[in-house]
């Protein structure tokens, strides 16, 4: 004990000369990320796998293709949705009823074994046998049974087509369909796990352009470059330290400090600030196919009736929660059920105002002069802009009678809420990866009532349109049932989407090459720093 | 009394409340809100899936049966699975409760090394300014709210003066940790002689060693000058003084030895109460600990590591008290004869 | 009575320390009874045109992140944070010493059965167990309050058991009984309250203790419902603006729920040297 | 008796205590000598102030106790004025002190012989390896059998009257010159008293070892003590050789001091109890403190001051009307 006590002493007369030694060396090369949550498997097919997770197997997995690149008016770039690139595979043919791909010959795991159609056989196999979110996803292109994979030699792999559908080839380029290294994973496959889940869970068997160096869990993920990597430019970072610190406000003072190099989960009103300070790299995008919206639940009273969901539309404070829980970083929506940079976001602009008169009147009309009582419920894992949000349209639901009291109900349990489809009035929000239209609505209105129509808003009429819409090639009569479903939307309003949140990211000055994805993580094979 | 009698005495006087432990956290955890089946099945969940997976957890068993099987698996030590993390909660809990005790003692060390004189001061000057002082700043410490206090801290120190390192937990980014021997970075390092590593890690400590220990001092002042007042105004410190040793001979080698007692059994209590506050300091300091551990998994009702977090406490808790009899019986030998 | 009297005076001349403490007390019991009425503005009013504004002359503390009067919502809290505070120390005052009583009394069955609890409660770090008790039955004002009495209930139980246990066999106890009162007459009207003057030190020990409880509940997300002002969410809420420079919304409320800590634990000192002149520590 | 100057003179001694109900007036003009080798007994009721001047006379007294006037003469010099310095000097080398209830008054958790050897070596400039046999040699002229075994013992472990016999030790390891016991034999069964009394007076005898004993059994010291000192609240209302005391008590309260002491031929019934109890000492006092319970008092007792006369030259008695 005497030992620890004179080494604490000596402690507090040491720290104020060594701040920033150890910081020096090793610093060119490395990228420190910060981030609030992180990976919890290593594994994407697995079983609860989270958000940060795919960040992981994204750089440490290959996937037949990638997508093309393109540069934004303002300098920022984005992938392209409209042109897909050789990753694994060199090149591809499109049949009519098969994809026939060509795999790079040099092509190695992180092991050194070659990588062979065998291996993305088996890993193709895998996703859409292991069920839940990774099945969901190949099912959503149409990749449904293994009997659709066919290994023609080493170098080629088949896929053959159940049906002719779009969204098949970009599917392909999402995270979920990675090539798995089967000869090592089967290794440590047994009887009950034939897919080796729980060894794949905290072990990589890839090919991707990081290995993995590290992982405590709950604490830091560390990538180390993996130098033979053949299927795209060598990265520039050689390694990647990513660490998880919980308090936003921490995260803001290590950028700030210098002692970070990225990070993207900090509070809009954090981002708002440290662009407009301009000491450091500050670059937003519109999450694509994505809003935050007051959802209500049109099944069961009060929210059935139509009047009183329009006199909410007519009442929610839009320009104040945009000002004052946003801070601006986003695009107000005012009702428009179609964000920016999707088909069709100009038919509808900003349908709804606040307007406090056709607010009361369409309560009376409803029936419902002296309000009600009700509970406005968000995730309180989002509650840095819900909970001023909520406060917000707390106060204005109260000027037209509507006495609403706050339920912040903690994350695990926001899913379980939401598929119950009871809560009355509640914020939520939604963004699909695949960027069209059609695909949006049919997650959201379609009358099948998926998870994600919070509102169990089921109309026949608007599944017709969403179901055409789906399958049609001509541009016009496309657009036109595109501008049929969203008006029906409007008219009906089972929920009013207010903006179109920013994915914000704040880096050093001297961090290069920032990509936004669909999957809004972090591909760190663009990045650089000088 | 020998050691093994010691112990099993003191793990018969825990087993009760251990049992209760047991029975608590099973409950309380089952109360928790939330579906974990929903929470995993992934945002795009059908009901059929959350079904199955809640199969795969075991969760559509009856109540009294999840405990057979809770209780079988803790007889095993198998602690389960952490959801959010995807490790065993026993892995989980072995690589991060070095981090949360080695913080604790680190921050109990401090707290002794400034409420012991400071009791001392107060009981050999009674109803002077030094006691009054002291009473005032010891319990102005307790009173400060920790999450508080650690933010203000790394507010100042670290965010305006610079003084002190990153809170990005047990060590900055670019130094790799000291080979590991019991898991305290500070006597990994030192064993490996790895004076970078020992620096480091020891810069990180003091922010939230403060901050946790400036919590504990009040009971430790308090406790110290209240046994010191006894044991001066003792029958044997009169003998002592009658007999002309030396005041300091007097003050510390009579007086203060015996005035440990007391405190000695404190800092069992104190010790408890640190891992409990030390939940709040690991949030703000990013500290790796079984704290946040637990409290992340609370928020995201996943049940397995809080109660493999509220066990290992427990348990931690008798074993705490055992040392405490022992270094209770180090200092008086009547509890090592008479037993 | 003068003698009382000058008793008290020589205490409280003695430590000026108890005189603040218990002058500050009286402060935030005004505070929690007027706060409402001497709040300059409504604590739940936002205006967004003045979010995040300094302390100045129209608002002393600032504003929070949607333009409510920080100072406002400190007054307000108080009645709630103290109310929060008192009940859960008055249930485990209440409960525990009744429980410790019969069961220092009595002995037998009562007394396993108290000690098992109070050991059971005992075994899990304080914190953690609150935790786990709002968590699981949900973050009402009800449940925090009973999640800071069940933690606080050993304290009082083992007070009154061995209070209990040792006024037992003492002289009045017996005499009492030979006067033919019943056990439950001789356990209500003598034992007990004697054993109360500890337990009154230990009370307010308490309050200190649970208001710190209860904020520290918030600050991990489990506390007071949003939008009712109480001094741990509105720290736990102003921790995220303090880096970017708005350090008012969580340095006031912090010192608030500090000084009103200080001023329990000062006053609990002060009472332990009125009550108990033998333990005066 | 011997003419040099007494070893210990205590002149005019007045103290008071400050506390919480007000200031104890506890020691009026507290004044008498001890010769080297001599055994001088101080009696009186419980609360007379007989410990108080033990304590004062040490310089061991609490913090609250302000010491009003007079003197303590140890062998020219006057320990109230000295430094501390230089009473720690004193404090065990030249003057030493035992209690009462002594398992209580040695240090529980160290063991006899560590207790003993630490005032040997702050005292007794012995080299460390002669400090362990010095401490033996202690133990065995104490008569504590095995001191070799018993330098391991913890007080808890050992007798009441072995634990008065290790406080012995201490007190005499360095062979002090005067030696106070403060009710050495209360709590202790009759036999032990005994022994240790006798233990007492053998040691003081071989190296003319001035002794006070204070206790209040006035049958104890009668055979014991050659001078007396008796005390009632805060005043020496009667000091004279023993003999004198007994034949013929000049004070009322020493008359009925040993009216109430049990004596060999005396019955139960013969006993009788002095009246009242002893004034609170934070009253305002009239001059003669015994004025209260004394059957002789006359009006002019509560004239100021106290007359102390001096009614032979070796008997003292502080009254107005002595016998």
């Amino acid at each position: 004990m005497a030992k620890v006590l004179r080494i604490l002493g000596a402690a507090l007369v040491a720290v104020a000369g060594l701040a920033g030694s150890a910081r020096a060396q090793g610093r060119a090369d490395t990228l420190l990320v910060v981030t609030e949550l992180g990976p919890n498997s290593m594994d994407i097919h697995g079983v609860g796998t989270n958000r940060p997770a795919y960040q992981a197997s994204w750089n440490l997995y290959d996937r037949l293709m990638t997508y093309g690149v393109k540069t934004l008016p303002n300098g920022s770039q984005m992938y392209d949705y409209t042109v897909l690139k050789p990753e694994l595979a060199e090149s591809w043919q499109v049949g009519a009823d098969a994809i026939t791909f060509r795999l790079r010959p040099d092509a190695r795991f992180h092991d050194g074994t070659p990588v062979t159609a065998r291996d993305v056989k088996w890993s193709f196999d895998r996703a859409v046998t292991v069920g839940g979110f990774p099945t969901f996803q190949m099912k959503a292109g149409s990749l449904e049974k293994p009997d659709q994979f066919e290994i023609v030699n080493d170098q080629t792999f088949r896929v053959r087509l159940l049906r002719k559908d779009k969204l098949t080839m970009p599917d392909l380029a999402v995270p979920v369909p990675i090539i798995i290294n089967s000869e090592l994973a089967k290794k440590h496959a047994t009887s009950s796990d034939p897919w080796a889940m729980e060894w794949l869970k905290n072990n990589v068997a890839g090919g991707g352009a990081y290995r993995l160096e590290a992982w405590r869990p709950g604490q830091e993920t560390i990538y180390a470059r993996f130098d033979e990597w053949k299927s795209g430019p060598l990265p520039k970072i050689k390694r990647v330290l990513v660490r998880e610190v919980p308090s936003s406000g921490n995260r803001r003072a290590l950028l700030e400090r210098g002692d970070a190099d990225i990070s993207f989960d900090l509070p809009p009103k954090d981002f708002a600030e440290l662009a407009k300070a301009g000491k450091l790299t500050v670059i937003s995008h519109p999450v694509e196919n994505a809003f935050a919206y007051v959802g209500m639940n049109v099944k069961n009273p009060p929210f059935a009736s139509l009047k009183v969901r329009q006199a909410v539309a007519a009442i929610i404070p839009y320009e104040k929660i945009f000002a004052t829980a946003v801070y601006g970083r986003g695009v107000l929506l005012q009702g428009n059920p179609i964000a920016s940079l999707t088909f069709g976001h100009e038919m509808l602009p900003a349908p709804f105002k606040t307007d406090l008169a056709r607010a009361k009147t369409l309560m009376a009309e409803a029936g419902f002069p002296g309000g009600f009582e009700t509970t406005l419920s968000f995730d309180q894992g989002f509650a840095t802009i819900n909970e001023p949000m909520a406060v917000l349209v707390q106060e204005s639901l109260a000027q037209i009678g509507i006495r609403a009291t706050i339920e912040k109900i903690p994350g695990a349990n926001w899913r379980n809420m939401l598929l119950k489809k009871e809560m009355p009035i509640f914020l939520n929000a939604f963004g699909g990866w695949l960027n069209y239209p059609e695909y949006f609505f049919f997650w959201n209105f379609h009358g099948q009532n998926a998870v994600f129509n919070t509102s169990s808003y089921q109309n026949p009429e608007m599944d017709k349109l969403i179901d055409a819409a789906r399958f049609e090639t001509d541009k016009a009569r496309y657009a036109e049932l595109v501008r049929g479903f969203t008006k029906l939307m409007v008219s009906d309003v089972p929920r009013v989407p207010i903006y179109q949140p920013f994915l914000d990211i704040a880096m050093q000055k001297n961090v290069k090459g920032y990509q936004y994805w669909f999957h809004r993580q972090l591909d760190y094979r663009q990045l650089s720093k000088e | 009394m020998t050691f093994a009698k010691l112990a099993g005495r003191r793990l018969a006087l825990a087993l009760p409340g251990l049992v209760g432990v047991v029975v608590v956290t099973f409950l309380l955890n089952r109360a928790l809100p939330g579906d974990p089946a929903a929470f995993f099945a992934g945002p795009a969940a059908t009901p059929q899936a959350i079904a199955e997976i809640r199969i795969k957890l075991g969760l559509d068993r009856s109540l009294p049966q999840q405990f057979i099987l809770y209780v079988r698996d803790l007889a095993r030590g198998d602690l389960g699975k952490s959801l959010t993390t995807g490790q065993s909660v026993r892995a989980d809990l072995l690589a991060r409760l070095p981090a949360s005790l080695e913080l604790t003692l680190c921050s109990l060390a401090l707290a002794l090394a400034v409420a012991l004189p400071l009791g001392i001061l107060a009981a050999t000057r009674p109803g002077s300014w030094v006691d009054h002082a002291a009473r005032v700043v010891t319990t102005a410490g307790v009173s400060l709210p920790i999450f508080f206090t650690g933010l203000l801290l790394v507010y100042v120190f670290y965010y305006l003066l610079g003084w002190a390192p990153a809170p990005l937990g047990r060590l900055d980014a670019f130094t790799s940790p000291p080979p590991p021997v019991i898991g305290f970075y500070l006597v990994d390092s030192a064993l490996a002689g790895d004076g970078v590593a020992f620096r480091a890690s020891l810069h990180q400590l003091v922010l939230p060693a403060v901050t946790l220990g400036l919590f504990a001092m009040a009971p430790i002042a308090r406790m110290t000058r209240a046994a010191m007042l006894g044991v001066l105004a003792s029958d044997f410190v009169r003998t002592a003084r009658a007999a002309g040793l030396a005041p300091r001979t007097v003050l510390f080698t009579y007086a203060l030895r015996n005035a440990l007692l007391p405190v000695v059994t404190l800092l069992g209590m104190v010790f408890s109460f640190l891992l409990g506050a030390n939940v709040l300091v690991e949030k703000v300091f990013a500290w790796p600990g079984v704290g946040s551990y637990a409290l992340e998994a609370l928020i995201a009702s996943d049940y397995a590591p809080v109660q493999g977090f509220v066990l290992t406490m427990a348990s931690l808790y008798v074993l705490l008290n055992l040392a405490i009899d022992i270094l209770y019986g180090l200092i008086d030998a009547r509890v090592r004869i008479e037993g | 009575m003068s003698r009382r009297l000058r008793q008290v005076r020589y205490v409280v001349g003695e430590n000026p320390v108890t005189l603040a403490a218990f002058s500050l007390f009286l402060a935030i019991v005004v505070l929690a009874l007027a706060g409402p009425w001497i709040a300059p503005f409504d604590p739940l009013l936002s205006d967004t045109s003045r979010a995040l504004q300094p302390p100045s002359r129209r608002h002393w503390f600032g504003t929070d992140q949607i333009g409510r009067d920080v100072l406002s919502r400190i007054l307000v809290a108080t009645r709630l944070d103290l109310a929060i505070a008192l009940s859960a120390v008055a249930i485990s005052f209440g409960l525990g010493s009744l429980a410790g009583a019969c069961a220092g009394f009595f002995g037998g069955w009562t007394d396993r059965i108290v000690t098992r609890v109070t050991d059971t409660i005992m075994a899990f770090p304080l914190f953690v167990l609150a935790m786990a008790i709002v968590a699981a039955l949900g973050n009402t004002l009800a449940n925090i309050v009973i999640a800071t009495a069940i933690i606080n209930l050993p304290f009082y139980a083992r007070m009154a058991r061995a209070e209990a246990n040792v006024r037992r066999e003492m002289g009045f106890v017996e005499a009492a009984r030979l006067a033919g009162n019943g056990q439950v007459g001789v356990l209500a009207r003598h034992v007990f309250p004697n054993c109360l003057p500890p337990m009154m030190v230990q009370a307010s020990l308490n309050l200190g203790w649970a208001i710190l409880n209860a904020a520290s509940l918030s600050f991990i997300g489990l506390g007071v419902r949003p939008p009712t002002p109480e001094w741990g969410i509105m720290v736990a809420d102003g921790a995220a603006f303090i880096v970017s420079g708005e350090w008012w919304i969580a340095l006031f409320p912090g010192l608030a729920l500090m000084l009103a800590v200080f001023c329990f634990n000062l006053l609990g000192d002060g009472l332990r040297d009125l009550i108990d002149p033998r333990r005066r520590t | 008796m011997s003419t040099d100057p007494p070893l210990l003179a205590v002149e005019g001694l007045s103290l008071d205590f400050r506390t919480r109900d007000g200031v104890v007036r506890a020691l009026d003009e507290v004044s008498f000598t001890v010769r080297r080798g001599e055994t001088v007994g101080i009696v009186g009721e419980t609360g007379s102030g007989k410990s108080v001047t033990a304590f004062a006379i040490m310089g061991i007294l609490a913090p609250a106790a302000r010491v009003r006037a007079g003197r303590v003469l140890f062998g020219g010099l006057d320990l109230l004025a000295a430094s501390e310095a230089q009473r720690l000097e004193y404090r065990g080398r030249e003057l030493s002190m035992i209690f009462q209830n002594p398992r209580t008054a040695l240090n529980p958790i160290r063991t006899v012989g560590r207790q003993i050897a630490d005032v040997v070596l702050r005292h007794a400039n012995l080299p460390r390896a002669r400090i362990r046999d010095r401490v033996l040699e202690t133990l065995a002229r104490v008569q504590i059998p095995d001191p070799e075994r018993r330098y391991q013992a913890y007080p808890f472990e050992l007798s009441g009257g072995m634990c008065q016999r290790v406080m012995i030790a201490l007190a005499l390891a360095c062979a002090p010159s005067l030696l106070i016991a403060d009710e050495p034999t209360t709590g202790l069964d009759v036999t032990t008293q005994a022994e240790i009394l006798d233990l007492l007076a053998e040691l003081a005898a071989q190296s003319r070892t001035a002794t006070l004993l204070i206790t209040h059994d006035l049958g104890l010291v009668a055979e014991r003590c050659d001078r007396l000192v008796v005390m009632h609240a805060g005043h020496v209302v009667e000091s004279a050789p023993t003999r004198d005391l007994f034949a013929a008590p000049r004070h009322p309260y020493t008359a009925r001091l040993i009216a109430a002491t049990p004596r060999p031929r005396a019955k139960l019934g013969d006993l009788l109890p002095i009246p009242g109890s002893a004034p609170d000492l934070r009253r305002e006092l009239p001059p003669c403190r015994y004025l209260a319970r004394c059957e002789r008092a006359r009006g002019t007792c509560d004239e100021e001051p106290l007359p102390r006369t001096r009614v032979s030259s070796d008997h003292l008695v502080a009254c107005r009307f002595p016998r």
